[in-house]
Parts: C-alpha cells; structure tokens; sequence
C-alpha cells in the first residue's frame, strides 16, 4: 500500500524506421520517442505530464497502459512488472489502469451507441448482463449524462459529451489509475471547462490516480498536483505543480510558462517585446 | 432547388436503376428455366436465323435456337463466375488484410508483398493461359464433378484478391489506430472479438463498393474467356460464345445475334457500375453534400 | 533516390522470379508430359526417357527452371518441341503487332481520359460533369470486344470507312497501318478513358478543395495557376493509374486481335493452347507478366518522382 | 476612431443544405481602422471564420453571402467582380489560414510558392520577384532565407511554415492581413513567436490585422480591440482590455473565467453549461440565452440589438 502505485525505471521506447529489407538485414535506424524515463507515481497522485508535440508524453501514456512495450527499462503496476501481467492480456490486472483519449472523433466506435459500448466494457469486467443496464446508467449519471444518451450514436454527441461517455468508458473497469492523453484539447473552451470541473471532481470522490497528460500549462495547474515537463523523450523537471510554476528551474520550463498566453496582462512594451522571450516569466 | 442537391438526388436514382437491374438479372439467372421461352440448346432447324418477331422476341441463332432463352440462361454463367469470384476474392483478401493491418509489424510487411506479388499477375492473360493449360474440360474432385467455369471462378478470386486485400488494408489500418479500438484491446478484449467486432465492420462500406465493382469486372472477364472459347462449353449458352458466334452474321446481316447478348452484358455491367457508385456516394465522408446537412 | 530506384527494381526482379516460378510450375501441371504430346500416344516409354533427357526435362525442377529463366533474360526462350521453331522468334514476330495497337490505345486514353476529367473537375457540378459521370459508367461497362464488334459493324462493313480487320504493319504504308489498328485500339482505349477520366476527376476535384488552393486564392492568383497548382498534386495518382493501365491493356488486347483478326501476341498464345506449345505459351506468359510488373514499377517510380516528399526522404 | 479601412456591416453568411439555406453568420456589424489589430473571439459555429472567408469572398461552393456590404477602402468587396477580389486579395488583402502543414502546396518549393504570389500583383523580373521574396522570408524571421527558397514545405517545421505563409501574405505589402487561428496547431512556444511576429509585423508596416481565435488570453495580448462573436453574431465589441477585465456580456465574462490561466485563484472553473447553438438550430432570441445564468424571458424571444457603449458596443439585454 506504501509503495508507488505505477513506477517507470530507465524506460526507452524506440521505433526502428526502415523498409521490410531494411529490417530484414537489421540495419533500420531508431527513432527515440522517450529516453531512459524514470518516475513514480503514488496512489492517489494527480500528475500533469506537460510537453510539446515531440516530447514523448504520449508515449509514456502508451506504454504506462500496456498499448506498447518499452524497448529497454521495467514499468511496475503496485509492484508488479507490467511486462508479466501482460502475459495474460484479459487478467484482473487490466482494469486497474485505463485511458481517456482525446475527442479526435475516433474515441468512440462511430458505429456502436453509447449503451452498447458501455455494456461491453461492463462484460468484459464480468458484470452479469442482468445489471449492465443499471450501472451503464448509473455511469453516465456519474458523468453528468441523462439516460437519454443512451440509444444515441457517438456523432449526434457534442464533443463535450462524448468525452464525457469517454470518461464513462474508462470509469466502467473501476480503475484505479486513469491516463488521460490530452482530453480536453480538441474541446470548444466552454466545453472544455467542465471536462476540467468532472475530472477535478471525479478524481476526488472516486479516489482515482490521474495522469494527465496535456500541452497546457494553466490546465494543469488547475487539475494537479504534481506536474512532470518533458522535452524530447526526457523528463526536464518534477516537482508539485504549483512549486514548478512559481519557480520553475529548467530553463524550458521557464520557455513554457512564458508561452503561456496571458492576455492583458502579458502585454509588452513594444521595446520589452524584443527581449528575449525567456525572460518575462511570472 | 440547387445543383448540388439535385445532383445528389440524381445519383440516388441512378442507384435504384443499378439495384434494379442487378435483382433483374440475378432473378432471371436463378429462375431461369421458368422465365425463359423455350429451351436454351434445343436446336430448330426450319428456325433458324429468323429476325425478331412474336415468337422469338430477340429471334434465333444459326442453330434455330432462341436467343432470348439462351440470354437468360447465360446470366447463369456470367453471374456465377462475376459473383462467385467477387466471394473467393474477398474472403482470401479481406482476411489478409485484415491480418496485416491488424497483426502490424514484420507479419504485415511480408502479407503486403505476397499480395504485391499476386496483384502483379496479368489477370486475363493468367486465366487463358491456365485454362489453356488445364484444358476445357470438366473439374473432377471425388465423385463430384464441376464445369469448367469452376476453374475461372478460382482464379479469377485469387486474382481479384489483391484489391480486397488492399482496400481493406487501407481502411483496416487506419481503424486499428484509432483510440476506440485501442479503448477495447485496454478493457482485455480479445484479438478476435477486436478485428471482428471493431475493425472489421467499420471496413465494410468500401469491401461492399469493390466487390459490386468487381462483380462488373468479373462478368466482363467470364464473356472474354468465353468468346476466346477457353470458358463455358458449347452448347450450353453464355453472352461470350454467343458474341463469339454472332463475329460470322457481322457481315449477312444478322444484327439481333452480336447485338443482344452484348447489350446483355452492358446492361448487367452498368447495373452493377451503378450500384457500387451509389453505395460509394453514400458512405464517401468526402461527399460534403450529405455531411454539410446531416 | 538512386537506392530506392535500385531497391524497387530488385524488388520487382524478385517478384518476376517467384511469379515465373509458379508459371513454370503451372505448365508442368497440365495433363500430359511434352514428351506426350510431342511423340504422341503411342511412343515407348524408352522413347520418352531419351526426349526428356535430350530437352533436358529429368533434370529436378529448380533446376530447369533456372536455366530457362537463365536463357530468357539472355533473350533465348528456347525451341518449341512442337513446331521447332525458335520461341523467342515468334514472340519478336507477334509483339510489335500487339504494341502497336497497346501504345496507340494508351495515347488515346491518357489524353482523352485526363482531358475529359480535368474539364469535368472544373466544374464539379456542371452540365460537362453530368455529362462525364454519365459517359464513365457506359465506358466502364461496354466490353472492349463488343465495341470492337459493334465498330466493325458500323464503321466497316455499313458506312466501309477502315477494314474490318486484318493487319498491316506500318513498313508497308503508315496510313494503312493506322487504318487497321485505329478501332482495335479505340475499342481497347474506351474503358481506359473512362477510367482515368473518372480518377482525374475526382483528383482534382479534391485537389482543389485542398487548403493550399485556398491559400493560393487568398493571395491573388489567377485561376490558370491554381488549376495548376491542384494539378501538381492532383495528376500523381492518375498518372499511376495510367501506368497500371498500359500493362493491363495488353491483358485485354489479347481479346480485341482476337476481335479484329489482328495476327499478335493473342494468335501466337492461342496457338500454343491449342497445340500444347507449352515453350511458347511459357514464353508469352511469362512475357506479358514483365511488361506488367515494369508497368507496377513504373507506376510506383514516377509517383515517387513527381512527390517531392518521397523524392527527398530516399 | 480614423475612418475604417474596413467595414462590414449586416454580413449574412449561409449554408445551401437540401432544406433551403442553413444561415450561419446572422448579421456582422463591425469596423477596422487602418494599422488597427482587432481580435475576433469564438467557439467553433460562432461563424467567426465564415464571415472573414465572406469577406475574402473565399465561401466555395457550399456556402455564399446572402445579406449585407463590406466596404474595403471605400469599395463594396461582395459587389466586386471575381476579376477585381484577384487583385485585391494578396496585394490589399491576404489571408493566412490554421493549419500551415495543408496551407501549403507540397509539391513547389516555397521560393515558388511566395514569388508567384509576388509576381501575380506586381510586373516584375524572376530576378527582381525572388529578391522581394527572399526579403519577406527575412521580415518574417527565416534565416538563410536565400538559400531556403528552394524548401520544399515537407522540409519545415510546423512554426516555419507558419511564418512562409505570412511571408506570402505579406510579399505584397498588404494593407490588412487576416489570419484565422494562425497559432492554433502549432505548440505552445511557436505560438508565442507567431503571435509576437504578427504584433511586430504590425508596428513594422503599420499593417491592420484581424486575428480570429478562440483564446481570449492570446488575442488580448496583441490586439487593440475585442470582437467577441456567438452563434453568429457580434455579441461584444470593445477595446481589449474592456473586454478581458471588464466585459458586460454575460457570455465574454463566462468565456475569460472558464478558460484557466497561470495566475488566478484555483477551484473549479466558472463552466458554461450546455453547448453552442448547431447549425440551423439557432435560437429566436439571443442566441446565448439558453446557457446563460443571467437570462430572461425577453432573452429567450428576441435578439438584443448591439447597442453602443462609449467604445464598446453590446448586444444583450441585461448586461453587467
């Protein structure tokens, strides 16, 4: 129970590139998309992962939920090496860690309703069919839905919505971790605020570990309590969220926060504007 | 009313007509010793070579036989051989591909080259040559005995296999990328209930667009085989020996004999060329006709 | 860029090879051994011993095989046990007869079919388009050899325009000579033209939905250089196609001599059928086969060409 | 205010659908003065893009200008002849779009790309069309731009290709640039150099700009004024810092609280329940009425004018 609930030790993930005969004659070259990573994420823990396109986020996110393996390093699920649970692909260890995907309008099998994706997920948890009904219900009340969307195909969703019938899919396994990769970015403003408000709130009163992985500093602070900077498959910085952003120690870091929009208040001089842009932080 | 509305309704009708066409000619192939006026190799001397009229609508061969009963009853052929291989090449090649897509990795990469390989095989030339090499003859297996067109089906699917193998690798592939199947494969769903319950539905508009596609190309490739007489066997009537007949009434004046059986087959093929257009239109994303208002 | 043309290459010989492989291992399978059908039914089996030792056909079959494809890239095709006569021969015989009509068709359909889709793309919409669409379905679904049939009914034996058949090769008079092959190869070009004019169409017509035509509109261009700007991009894909169809052509060429008479490839391999030439029809086959590989690699080549994304990355 | 470069006034915009026309931008009303930064702020639907694609007169097929004048310099743009927007747009007008990887042909080099848009305005030599171009390259911070010209797009990153764009729009020396969510796909640190190139390219050239996005914070960073649209229509316009720190309309207001920042106090985030109106299913009344907290009866029955404030103008009916 002490122990982290998910830990990386020295994870790289690599992509050979190449053709068929290039591969064949092992002499493809590496693509590095995250480089000897370490991290440990405690029960209970709302970690931000921030970083640009390139940074190896959604990486982490991919291998920390078993959809690829590490080329080198040892991802530990309470402890246990996740490269051992996944021999056994549908074991009880699988709903423990689930995923929220961004709305790029393929989070959800366009051709199924909302009810039967979720009855599905409930057989595979091995909720007998008599009750499936009740919870997928329950479920979408959870994340503020009517039953009224039930009987409804993904496309005549709002995005909002279908991030949150997303969030019901991932919450129907009972996990106790939740990956969510960058959940709020393809959302209209308005919308995305009450994405942020549900995982805020669920996350609280379900007792969920989060890692929240998003490109967004302002929402990070808003939802987490750690955050984790990454840059180029490596971690640049760690530390409790609010600490990091007040003080931020990477010079990256401190890239990132000035980056940051700040509307009226970011207003420069014209002549402060030709400083460099590292340097107006705060 | 504007153009772009009127074009959309204009292909809706152009895919009735096909649909209808296509239920037509396979009702007469199925039906066929029913529909048809007389027997199809039942030869009538004093008959022969009579022009259009009440007793013969499309008139009669050198033969005397009718060439309307020998229309219908050559459906049979061309229909069998343009469906049947459309079936054989869509359950070898939507496997494979679906296999490679799914699979990724070193199993694709060599799923992919065979089927380059088979895709680089001249279809028409292949099937004369093997057929010339086999021979005409009935397919022997066990006690069963199968005509010679069995072997065009089994080629000419092996050869058609390729495109369903391609299609379905394009879409299949894109599919496997996406979060909801990713979603199901984290829930610990199986590999089977993953590619047949998520992927392979959402491939099933542009398999269904190909294989009506496929089934013109095959009835068009069934009538060549036969016209070069290396497919269906005299006497038994199929739209290419019956063109390949008519070739000597070209010149005497015999219009009704190289007319009809083609006309057969355009209409058979448009009737198919208009149904797979129209199931393409309607699953197209791109036809921003349809998704601007839905 | 040169790796990746060597590397297509290879691939393709690769292809060839195993391609072949299963050709020469299909003419094997047939019913009765060469020796058979040379020497006939009644001849001993010592008879048939000494003639498969002789053309070398007791040798194991890798081995046979290689030393024919040895000799073919070498241009020996080998001497047909039937008629005696030199395979390759025949072939240098035939296939001018048939390319003739091959490449005259494939200009008709690559200018026809990529003009007539161009000017439907222009107006998407339009009374042309309508036109077009209507006109692809009638060109995909008439077969090339009823045309064929059809022409010859009209054009030559009612209003005697061009003979009905036959051939002329062009030493003996270019007029002549494009009198024979112009309605083979018109009724071999019309589903090609219906075929690339429905792909260009659609090509550029999405072309020139793509963002950087709307860029180019947003700075002022005019509207011939935009249509060329989609054209950059909307051609490659057609331009694949139309080297696809070249080497399907000759599948369906083979149907069209057969409409028209016309002494080519098609006579040559309905001769080896029916005569059980296997040599020949081997030959020919396997011929067909090159030129629709090279057909797939050129095809593959200059879509890498004209990509300057592909161009780059090799 | 000087007299506007741009004006555009009752700007309809709608949609053909098989049921008659689908109306997406109902009635735009406002101005640009020349060497003005105006920002547009919206959701997706809030007909923000449509109705500066009307102004360019760039709709395509699907979708045209029912109603109203945009009066560019004293000339009616939606009067002019395609022959007359030719000209106009590049050398008076440009217009840079959202996704600078598709914005681009892939298959010319960007040399190309930006000397023909020189040399469709102006009659000069390839020679004399690559040195302008090279120069645009350098105004819009390409080093070695000489020797980039001969790029192909596939060869630059996303931020560089933003910037080619812009080099494009600005070749000619327009005199409005208007760029439609230029930063939106593009990360974070590149967006801060775009967002800078753009307010320095407008001090530079005294160029007006119209800057269309969906973030508040980043619009009122560089702009002198705020046009906050909603299901078609202006629902608030004022200076920028009016409107981020003292907007009236209840919908601006909710739109600065529920877009997180670095600096503000936590807790949860000001929501606005609901989503925006679709696309043919636009509200009698004002359009924001069904998702707004403050909303009245009359709100739901009918649409408040934009009514003038001082500087800013309003459209609602209790605003704050």
């Amino acid at each position: 129970m002490s122990g982290p609930i998910l830990a990386l030790r020295g994870v790289t993930k690599s992509y050979p590139q190449g053709g068929l005969l290039d591969r064949l004659l092992g002499r493809a070259s590496n693509f590095v998309a995250l480089d000897d990573v370490t991290l440990q994420i405690a029960r209970g823990d709302v970690v931000g992962i921030v970083g640009e396109s390139g940074s190896g986020k959604s990486t982490l996110a991919s291998l920390a939920v078993g959809l690829t393996r590490p080329t080198t390093g040892e991802i530990l699920l309470d402890g246990e090496p996740l490269a051992a649970l996944m021999r056994d692909h549908a074991g009880p260890w699988r709903r423990r860690i689930q995923m929220v995907f961004q709305d790029s309008g393929s989070a959800l099998n366009p051709r199924k309703t909302i009810a039967r994706c979720l009855a599905q997920t409930l057989a595979l948890r091995g909720v007998p069919r008599a009750t499936r009904e009740d919870e997928s219900m329950a479920l979408l009340a959870l994340v503020g839905l009517g039953s009224e969307m039930a009987p409804r195909l993904p496309h005549e969703l709002s995005g909002g919505q279908r991030q949150r019938v997303g969030l019901a899919r991932a919450l129907a396994m009972k996990p106790d971790i939740l990956i969510a990769d960058e959940p709020v970015s393809s959302l209209d403003v308005s919308l995305q605020a009450q994405v942020i408000n549900l995982l805020s709130r669920l996350t609280r009163e379900l007792g969920l570990t989060l890692l929240f992985i998003s490109h967004d500093l302002a929402v990070v602070r808003t939802l987490c309590t750690r955050i984790i900077v990454m840059r180029k498959g490596r971690i640049v910085e760690e530390g409790p969220c609010l600490d990091v952003l007040a003080r931020p120690a990477h010079p990256y870091t401190q890239l990132l926060i000035s980056s940051v929009p700040k509307g009226i208040a970011g207003r420069r001089a014209p002549a402060a504007a030709a400083a460099s842009a590292t340097s107006s932080v705060g | 009313m504007n153009r772009l509305a009127r074009l959309a309704r204009a292909a809706d009708w152009t895919g009735w007509l096909g649909a209808a066409i296509v239920v037509v000619m396979i009702g007469a192939a199925l039906l066929a010793p029913l529909v048809a006026p007389y027997d199809p190799v039942a030869i009538s001397i004093e008959h022969r070579l009579s022009a259009p009229d009440a007793a013969h609508w499309l008139g009669t061969d050198q033969a005397g036989r009718d060439v309307l009963s020998r229309i219908i009853h050559g459906a049979r052929a061309s229909l069998a051989v343009g469906i049947g291989a459309v079936i054989i090449g869509a359950l070898l090649g939507v496997s494979a591909g679906l296999f490679a897509a799914y699979k990724g990795g070193l199993g694709d990469q060599i799923t992919m080259r065979i089927v380059d390989g088979v895709a680089s095989i001249p279809l028409l030339v292949w099937a004369i040559a093997i057929v010339g090499i086999l021979g005409v003859g009935p397919v022997t297996i066990g006690s069963l005995q199968f005509p010679n067109e069995v072997k065009i089906v089994t080629l000419v699917g092996c050869l058609f296999s390729p495109v369903f193998a391609r299609v379905t690798y394009a879409v299949a592939r894109r599919i496997v990328g996406a979060d909801y199947v990713k979603a199901r494969y984290l829930q610990g769903a199986s590999h089977w209930q993953i590619a047949l319950g998520e992927v392979l539905p959402n491939c099933l508009s542009p398999i269904i667009v190909q294989a009506t596609l496929l089934v013109a190309i095959g009835i068009v490739i069934e009538a060549s085989i036969s016209f070069v007489g290396l497919g269906v066997q005299p006497p038994q009537p199929s739209w290419g020996t019956m063109l390949s007949d008519a070739r000597n009434a070209l010149y005497s004046g015999e219009w009704w004999l190289p007319v009809f059986p083609g006309i057969a087959i355009s209409v058979t093929v448009i009737g198919f060329n208009l149904l797979g257009d129209a199931v393409r239109d309607l699953f197209d994303p791109r036809n921003e006709a349809r998704t601007l208002v839905a | 860029m040169f790796r990746l043309l060597a590397g297509r290459f290879f691939a393709s010989l690769g292809t060839l090879f195993f391609v072949g492989l299963v050709l020469f291992a299909l003419t094997r399978a047939g019913p009765g051994s060469p020796a058979r059908i040379v020497l006939g039914a009644d001849a001993t089996s010592q008879q048939i011993t000494q003639f498969e030792h002789a053309n070398g056909l007791d040798r194991p079959f890798l081995e046979q095989y290689a030393a024919w494809l040895f000799d073919v890239l070498r241009g020996d095709f080998g001497k047909s046990f039937v008629t005696g006569r030199d395979v390759a021969g025949e072939i240098a015989g035939a296939l001018p007869v048939t390319l003739s009509v091959v490449l005259l068709a494939f200009v008709i359909a690559i200018v026809v079919g990529i003009g007539i889709g161009s000017l439907a793309a222009l107006r998407p919409g339009g009374p042309f388009a309508s036109v077009t669409r209507l006109g692809v379905v009638l060109g995909l679904s008439i077969p090339a050899f009823w045309l064929g049939i059809v022409l010859i009914r009209f054009i030559a034996v009612e209003l005697r325009w061009l003979p009905p058949g036959g051939y002329v090769p062009p030493s003996s008079g270019l007029i002549a000579h494009l009198q024979t092959i112009a309605m083979p190869a018109v009724s071999l070009a019309v589903y090609y033209i219906a075929v690339l004019a429905r792909m260009t169409q659609a090509s550029l017509q999405d072309a020139l939905r793509g963002d950087y035509v709307r860029t180019a509109r947003a700075m002022g261009l005019s509207s011939p250089r935009i249509v060329f700007y989609a054209l950059l991009n909307a051609l490659p894909p057609v331009i694949n196609l139309a080297a696809l169809s070249f080497g399907y052509m000759f599948g369906w060429a083979l149907i069209i001599e057969q409409v028209f008479n016309i002494p080519g490839l098609s006579r040559a391999l309905l001769n080896a059928i029916s005569q059980r030439d296997f040599l020949l029809l081997q030959g020919i086959v396997f011929l067909f086969t090159a030129i629709f590989v090279l057909a797939n690699l050129g095809a593959d080549l200059v879509n890498r060409v004209l990509d300057p994304r592909q161009r780059s990355s090799a | 205010m000087s007299a506007p470069l741009l004006r555009i006034e009752e700007l309809r915009v709608a949609f053909r659908g098989t049921g008659g026309l689908i109306e997406a931008v109902r009635g735009v009303d406002f101005g640009v003065a020349p060497g003005e930064v105006v920002g547009i702020v919206g959701e997706s639907g809030s007909g923000k893009s449509l109705s500066m694609l009307a102004v360019m007169r760039l709709l395509g097929a699907t979708a045209r200008a029912t109603g109203g004048r945009v009066i560019f310099d004293g000339e009616d743009l939606l009067a002019a002849t395609e022959a007359r927007m030719r000209e106009i747009r590049g050398r008076d007008i440009a217009m840079v779009f959202q996704d600078p990887q598709s914005s681009l042909n892939p298959a010319l080099t960007i040399g190309r790309q930006v000397t023909d848009v020189v040399r469709a305005h102006r009659r000069v030599s390839a020679s004399e069309a690559r040195r302008i171009a090279v120069e645009a390259l350098e105004r819009v911070g390409i080093s070695e731009a000489g020797r980039r010209l001969d790029a192909y797009p596939h060869e630059f990153s996303g931020g560089m290709r933003q910037r080619a764009l812009i080099a494009m729009a600005i070749a000619c020396r327009p005199r409005l640039l208007i760029a439609d969510e230029p930063t939106t796909a593009l990360d974070v640190t590149v967006q801060a150099q775009i967002v800078e190139l753009i307010a320095e390219l407008r001090r530079d050239l005294g160029l007006a700009v119209i800057f269309i996005s969906h973030n508040l914070h980043l619009v009122a960073e560089i702009v002198d004024r705020v046009v906050v649209m909603y299901g078609g229509k202006v629902v608030e316009d004022g200076p920028a810092a009016d409107i981020e720190l003292a907007a009236r309309h209840p919908y601006t207001r909710l739109l600065r609280a529920c877009v997180p920042s670095l600096h503000g106090p936590l807790g949860p985030l000001a929501a606005i329940e609901g989503a925006p109106p679709r696309l043919g299913r636009m509200p009698a009344g004002c359009p924001f009425a069904p998702r707004c907290p403050q909303a009245a009866d009359a709100c739901e029955r009918e649409m408040p004018p934009l009514a003038t404030d001082g500087a800013r103008r309003i459209a609602c009916w209790r605003p704050q």
